[in-house]
């Protein structure tokens, strides 16, 4: 597999972002060797996952208003087919981190993301989330939701517009598409 | 009596309450859909000229910017997102010179306030609306906004940066 | 007047020690502290009913508390009572949460923050930190190491076991622990990472089948510290933590701290600065109440109407777009004006809304104010009569449900608020479906507002020439403004220095979840998540 | 009287002549054998891909209602999206949860897809396309349709959840008083047509739907039966089990992975069913609309296949309860119960009565008219 053969509708490979990090995945995944017939299969199950991405909401301050513009009308989430936004952690993909996690909120978001079935991804959004933002040296902040779990993609802004929330979607994608099942490297 | 009218009445009300409601959105089904495709609409999507994004540093045909490494912007900045390191050179005329090393801005930490822009002595840096930026890792986010090998632009007469200033 | 009180309190207690700063501040000892606030609260000419603000100070060599007490009939009617004790190590101070419902709550951050314990306060437990945490952050001799407080990501149980101190009949005081619960209570956890619990609100509520018995609130998964850090950072950074408090009264909170250092330090605000601060302002009213509107809908299950709601927005999400280049969070004001010119299109493209708006409020009444099910759901559902909600100090429509006149448009007009006529829009009923239909009609009137304004605004500069460095002269300095959920204050304590000395937000939120456990008891656990819609509480506004 | 139009799209001319190919061919137990497990295998199948295009649809349309545009990246105009979701669902992992009712918790997906699955057999989607025409069909299709509550109860109460807890005692609350009026709307219906066999009542159905011939009385049967069979399917503005603003998930909020899926799945079967055992015994089930004494009309009408009757008939339905979910808040519990016990049962009661006197007086369309 190789970079070009990822194709997201509507954005062009070498626009994207970031391609070295998904080129050198890709390279650690072949170095593993996988046989061809596999590989197809894999496709498959990658094109359905990928495109079957039912979020959970960590929303807990501004970002999470952005993420509601995301799911209305005029943005639509659902054209990605993501707007099965599942409340129970048990039955979403994806956790989208909207707003700033703090000391007591650490425990929490780590509980929801153990509570999440494989494969799971984790989706940073926005300053706080990121890094801390605005918070960042705040005594009951935490740098960064990476400090607890692991992060896919990191969707930077103060709050990112629903479109930079998308195309973090769609790097996501990418990402998931270049994953293997069947395989050896399982998340 | 009155409890078997107000029974109905009830029950008619509420009907036509939900009957109106079903027209509303029975109206609505048939209005034009609102969306806008993005990433579909890439080409024609207009973001607005004062969209804060991403900072940038207009450089000119020249690879020259307008920083002269103050650090007024560092200092502004209420979070330290912005790290200036100024670097020290002797001029032909033998003065030492204060020049920029790197501009170092972390997108990812970045609360868009727009205090580094509007309290920048020289008008070197300019927030821009690209909007696309999400990556895979966090240190990718740290961007070095001077490019390599540029220097400040002479001040001779009026040189401001073409772009317009938001 | 002035005379009158000064003569009242002075009767009350001798000693007290009375200054006219910016408002009338009476400083007195903690013992006689609830006795003053009494009287003050009881007397019928000059009642002051209603708790504005208690802030928790550091003064230095004392821990302070500063209450801002108000009359409920007017709200331009204010005076400021001082008190502390010199005792570091355990501090205490009397309660007054028999006398004012809000106090409860914001005794329990003072304790949070500042360590200060409040004898009487049925409940001494910290509010926005967890119990084990390792000092008071608000003090000014907090060490900050981060290994004190190191991030633990194991879950810990809940303890519903709350610690009070009681002054008995004799004089003694006697520390106890008493049980939330009882034992065999059904108890849920509404959150702190729930769907409709407007952000990360956490409600213990124990059930008995699908009534509410009672609710414990819990709060402080979004404690931020903005208080503390704005202790280290200039008037001009601290603006742009206002934005964030209650990010849907983005630019009204903004401009409430503007205001206050304005006024501190004197700056005349252009003309065209004050069009585009108020348009702006309601702008935000209505963006923050057409989300309230979607969030409520979709809190009784009625996505469509959620999604209606939100297309309307995103028309003045991308005026603030254009406008000043953010979409919720905006940037606009700044001390002195405003951060940005309006654009070419700007009066066309709000003039253009205004009828636009006008049509959908009338869809919004046909598709929800008048369903029978919505009907049932909201009517007669959450009662909050008007004493509880000047004792709660709920104010903004929530408030204005009960028959409480609390907009401070009217009572104190800042900025142009006395130029533009308006409504204060008044219920009588008190219930949820009485907030729900208050806040349409704010909308209307806000409309009104802006129609007035847009195409009057003055030329001339949107921004008037400030000093680099802002220092506030010494003093305290209050402001208060009408937010979209209601009265968002300022308080600034500065030491002449250029970075605050100590900076307290009143957030309108605190109060409306502080009336929850009151007004949800004995309704449908539905009704809960309705009633929460209804009072549209925003937490980081909170938890600050 | 009645036309015996030939049909060259119809199914059942495939299905007879497979049967007699079958027949001369091998003995009579073979041949059964044969058409059980192929019947087994379209039914399974059918149900499957009902679900992904009830699931597409519903996504879709109620997108159209909230003026946006649902799902259109996957595949043309997005119609794969559901297929990328069962992909998806089929792989997830499936998380075993400690301290909980480990077989129940297991069983209770069971219970829901297993009793939908034998009321899908009884239901006749064209002519001739039916698994078992029982003498007793609606009597059947009600009770067994009801076994679902079974599995929601089980599912809330082995997942040692509050949540879950509280959403399956809704759910059965709600259940079993709505399954009440739908039973009684439908033997409202069953007095009117005087059978309890499916396919006897299409037949008597032909020339005037049950509807139109019990007029009054049909028309609030059927309206009373859309109601509960809409509540019984747990779907908005009665989805109060799993009533996501209080409830999280209601009562599958543990389930992950294919069970949730059987979930996700039984509930859109769920409302197909309701919506077609409406057809069958309101509109006409598969027969298509004909009118006394206009031939070339009815010659043009016969000739459109009778399963694309019956697939129109219950999208149209389907239809009207999307329309529904999406335009109203949800019932609180309280109110949900109101509307059963003071206002659909009495009503309900009423017409039935009022239904026996039409028909013993013969004032029904058909008597009146003197058709048939």
């Amino acid at each position: 597999m190789e970079l070009k053969d990822i194709h997201i509708k509507g954005i062009p490979t070498e626009d994207f972002k970031d391609n070295e990090y998904l080129e050198n995945y890709i390279k650690e995944l072949e170095a593993n060797g996988v046989n061809v017939i596999l590989s197809k299969v894999d496709e498959l199950i990658n094109w359905g996952r990928s495109n079957s991405v039912w979020p959970l909401i960590y929303a807990t301050s501004c970002c999470g208003i952005e993420f509601m513009s995301a799911a209305a009308a005029h943005h639509d989430i659902a054209r990605f087919g993501m707007e099965v936004t599942r409340n129970s952690p048990r039955q979403a993909d994806l956790m989208i981190v909207a707003g700033t996690i703090v000391h007591k909120m650490a425990p929490l978001i780590k509980r929801v993301y153990d509570q999440m079935a494989e494969p799971k991804y984790v989706l940073a959004m926005g300053a706080c989330a990121i890094s801390g933002g605005p918070f960042v040296n705040s005594y009951h902040v935490i740098k960064g939701v990476d400090e607890i779990i692991p992060v896919d993609v990191y969707v930077p802004g103060c709050p990112p517009r629903p479109e930079s929330l998308f195309y973090g979607l769609m790097q996501l994608q990418r990402k998931i598409k270049v994953e293997q099942f069947l395989g050896h490297k399982q998340r | 009596m009155s409890s078997v009218s107000k029974y109905f009445s009830g029950l008619f009300t509420g009907i036509k309450s939900l009957l109106t409601g079903m027209g509303e959105t029975w109206k609505e089904l048939w209005t034009k859909k609102v969306t806008q495709q993005y990433p579909e609409n890439r080409e024609t999507l207009e973001i607005s000229e004062r969209f804060r994004c991403e900072l940038v540093m207009p450089h000119d045909e020249n690879n020259e910017h307008a920083c002269t490494a103050c650090g007024i912007c560092e200092m502004n900045c209420p979070n330290g997102t912005i790290k200036v390191t100024p670097m020290f050179i002797e001029t032909a005329d033998g003065k030492k010179k204060k020049i920029l090393d790197t501009h170092i801005w972390d997108m990812g930490m970045c609360t868009y306030c727009n205090l580094c822009v509007i309290t920048c002595p020289s008008d070197a840096i300019i927030f821009k609306n690209n909007f696309e930026n999400a990556v895979f890792e966090k240190r990718k986010l740290i961007m070095q906004l001077n490019q390599e090998g540029s220097k400040l632009r002479e001040k001779k007469k009026e040189s401001k940066p073409t772009e317009p200033i938001i | 007047m002035m005379e009158k009180i000064k003569k009242l309190i002075l009767d009350t207690v001798a000693e007290a020690v009375i200054e006219e700063k910016q408002k009338l501040t009476v400083t007195v000892e903690p013992k006689k502290l609830h006795l003053l606030v009494q009287t003050l609260r009881d007397n019928k000419t000059h009642s002051f009913d209603y708790l504005v603000n208690l802030t928790g100070v550091d003064r230095g060599e004392e821990l302070g508390v500063d209450y801002l007490l108000c009359s409920s009939a007017d709200l331009s009617k204010e005076v400021v009572l001082k008190t502390g004790t010199s005792d570091r190590e355990n501090p205490l101070l009397y309660s007054i949460t028999d006398l004012f419902e809000t106090a409860h709550f914001n005794e329990r951050e003072v304790f949070a923050l500042l360590g200060i314990r409040f004898i009487n306060n049925p409940d001494m437990r910290k509010f926005f930190l967890n119990a084990d945490w390792v000092g008071y952050p608000l003090r000014k001799d907090y060490d900050p190491n981060p290994e004190l407080n190191p991030v633990s990501i194991e879950s810990k149980d809940m303890v519903d076991i709350a610690p009070r101190i009681l002054e008995t009949s004799d004089g003694k005081l006697v520390e106890e622990f008493v049980n939330i619960f009882e034992d065999d209570d059904y108890i849920i956890n509404i959150g702190p990472q729930h769907p409709s619990t407007h952000g990360v609100m956490h409600f213990r509520t124990s059930l008995d089948g699908e009534i509410v018995k009672k609710i414990d609130v819990h709060s402080g998964y979004i404690h931020r510290g903005i208080e503390k850090l704005s202790e280290s950072l200039t008037y001009p950074q601290i603006l742009h933590f206002t934005d964030r408090l209650d990010y849907l009264s983005a630019n009204i909170n903004r401009h409430a701290l503007c205001m206050c250092v304005e006024k501190a330090i004197d700056i005349e605000v252009p003309e065209r600065a004050q069009y585009i601060r108020v348009i702006m302002d309601e702008l935000t009213r209505i963006d923050s109440h057409l989300l309230a509107w979607s969030a409520m809908t979709h809190d009784l299950g009625a996505t469509t109407a959620f999604i209606y709601g939100m297309r309307e927005r995103e028309i003045i999400l991308d005026i603030f777009d254009k406008t000043c280049g953010g979409r919720l969070i905006i940037n606009q004001n700044v001390i002195g004006g405003v951060m940005f010119d309006i654009y070419a299109d700007f009066q066309k493209d709000v003039k253009a809304f205004i009828p636009y708006m006008r049509k959908k409020l009338i869809e919004y009444d046909r598709f929800f104010s008048h369903n029978v099910i919505a009907l049932g759901r909201t009517q007669g559902v959450g009662f909050m009569s008007k004493d509880e909600a000047i004792s709660y100090a709920v104010t903004g429509p929530a408030g204005r449900a009960s028959d409480w006149s609390c907009d401070i448009r009217k009572h104190i007009p800042y900025s142009l608020y006395n130029q533009v006529e308006f409504k204060e829009i008044l219920r009588k009923e008190g219930d949820a479906y009485a907030r729900y239909l208050n806040r349409l009609d704010e909308i209307e009137e806000s409309l009104h507002i802006i129609e007035q304004l847009i195409d009057n605004i003055p030329q001339g500069d949107f921004c008037a020439k400030t000093k680099a460095i802002i220092k506030l002269p010494e003093g305290e300095y209050y402001e208060r403004v009408e937010a979209a959920k209601g009265e968002f204050g300022v308080f600034i304590e500065s030491r002449g220095d250029k970075f605050p000395y100590r900076l307290k937000f009143r957030s309108p939120s605190m109060a409306l979840v502080s009336a929850m456990p009151l007004i949800c008891q004995g309704e449908k656990i539905a009704d809960l998540i309705g009633i929460g819609g209804s009072m549209d509480y925003v937490i980081p506004d909170i938890d600050r | 009287m009645i036309l015996n139009y030939s049909q060259p799209l119809e199914i059942s001319n495939l299905t007879s002549w497979f049967d007699q190919y079958l027949r001369s061919n091998l003995s009579e137990f073979w041949t059964l054998l044969i058409e059980f497990v192929l019947v087994g295998i379209f039914l399974l199948a059918a149900y499957a891909v009902i679900a992904l295009i009830l699931i597409y649809a519903e996504r879709k349309i109620t997108a159209f209602f909230q003026a946006r545009l649902g799902p259109n990246r996957v595949g043309k105009w997005g119609l794969l999206q559901s297929v990328a979701d069962m992909i998806k669902i089929l792989l997830k992992e499936i998380i075993r949860i400690n301290r909980s009712d480990r077989f129940l918790f297991f069983a209770a997906p069971f219970f829901m897809i297993v009793a939908s699955m034998l009321t899908f057999g009884a239901i006749p989607f064209g002519k001739g396309l039916q698994a078992i025409d029982f003498n007793i069909g609606v009597l059947y299709v009600t009770a067994v349709s009801s076994l679902g509550i079974i599995g929601v109860l089980l599912a809330g109460w082995s997942s040692n959840n509050k949540y879950s807890m509280i959403g399956a005692m809704r759910s059965g609350a709600q259940f079993i008083s709505y399954e009440l009026s739908s039973g009684f709307a439908l033997m409202t219906i069953v007095v009117l047509a005087g059978t309890m066999q499916f396919s006897q009542m299409i037949e008597g159905q032909r020339f005037c739907w049950n509807i139109f011939n019990g007029h009054i009385s049909s028309i609030i049967a059927f309206v009373i039966y859309l109601i509960s069979g809409h509540a019984e399917t747990n779907r908005g503005p009665f989805d109060l089990p799993e009533a996501e603003s209080e409830l999280t998930a209601g009562y599958h909020t543990e389930y992950s992975g294919l069970q949730f899926g059987f979930y996700y799945l039984a509930e859109y079967l769920n409302m197909f069913i309701i919506a077609s055992i409406a057809t069958t015994v309101f509109l006409g089930g598969y027969l298509p609309i004909q009118i006394q004494g206009w031939d070339a009309f009815n010659g043009i009408m016969g000739y459109i296949p009778s399963y694309v009757w019956f697939f129109s008939k219950t999208g149209f339905l389907i239809f009207l309860s999307l329309w529904v979910r999406w335009s109203f808040p949800r019932l609180r519990i309280d109110q949900l119960l109101n509307l059963e016990w003071k206002y659909l049962l009495p009503i309900n009661l009423v017409n039935l009565l009022l239904m026996v006197i039409l028909v013993l007086t013969g004032l029904t369309l058909k008597n009146l008219f003197g058709i048939l």
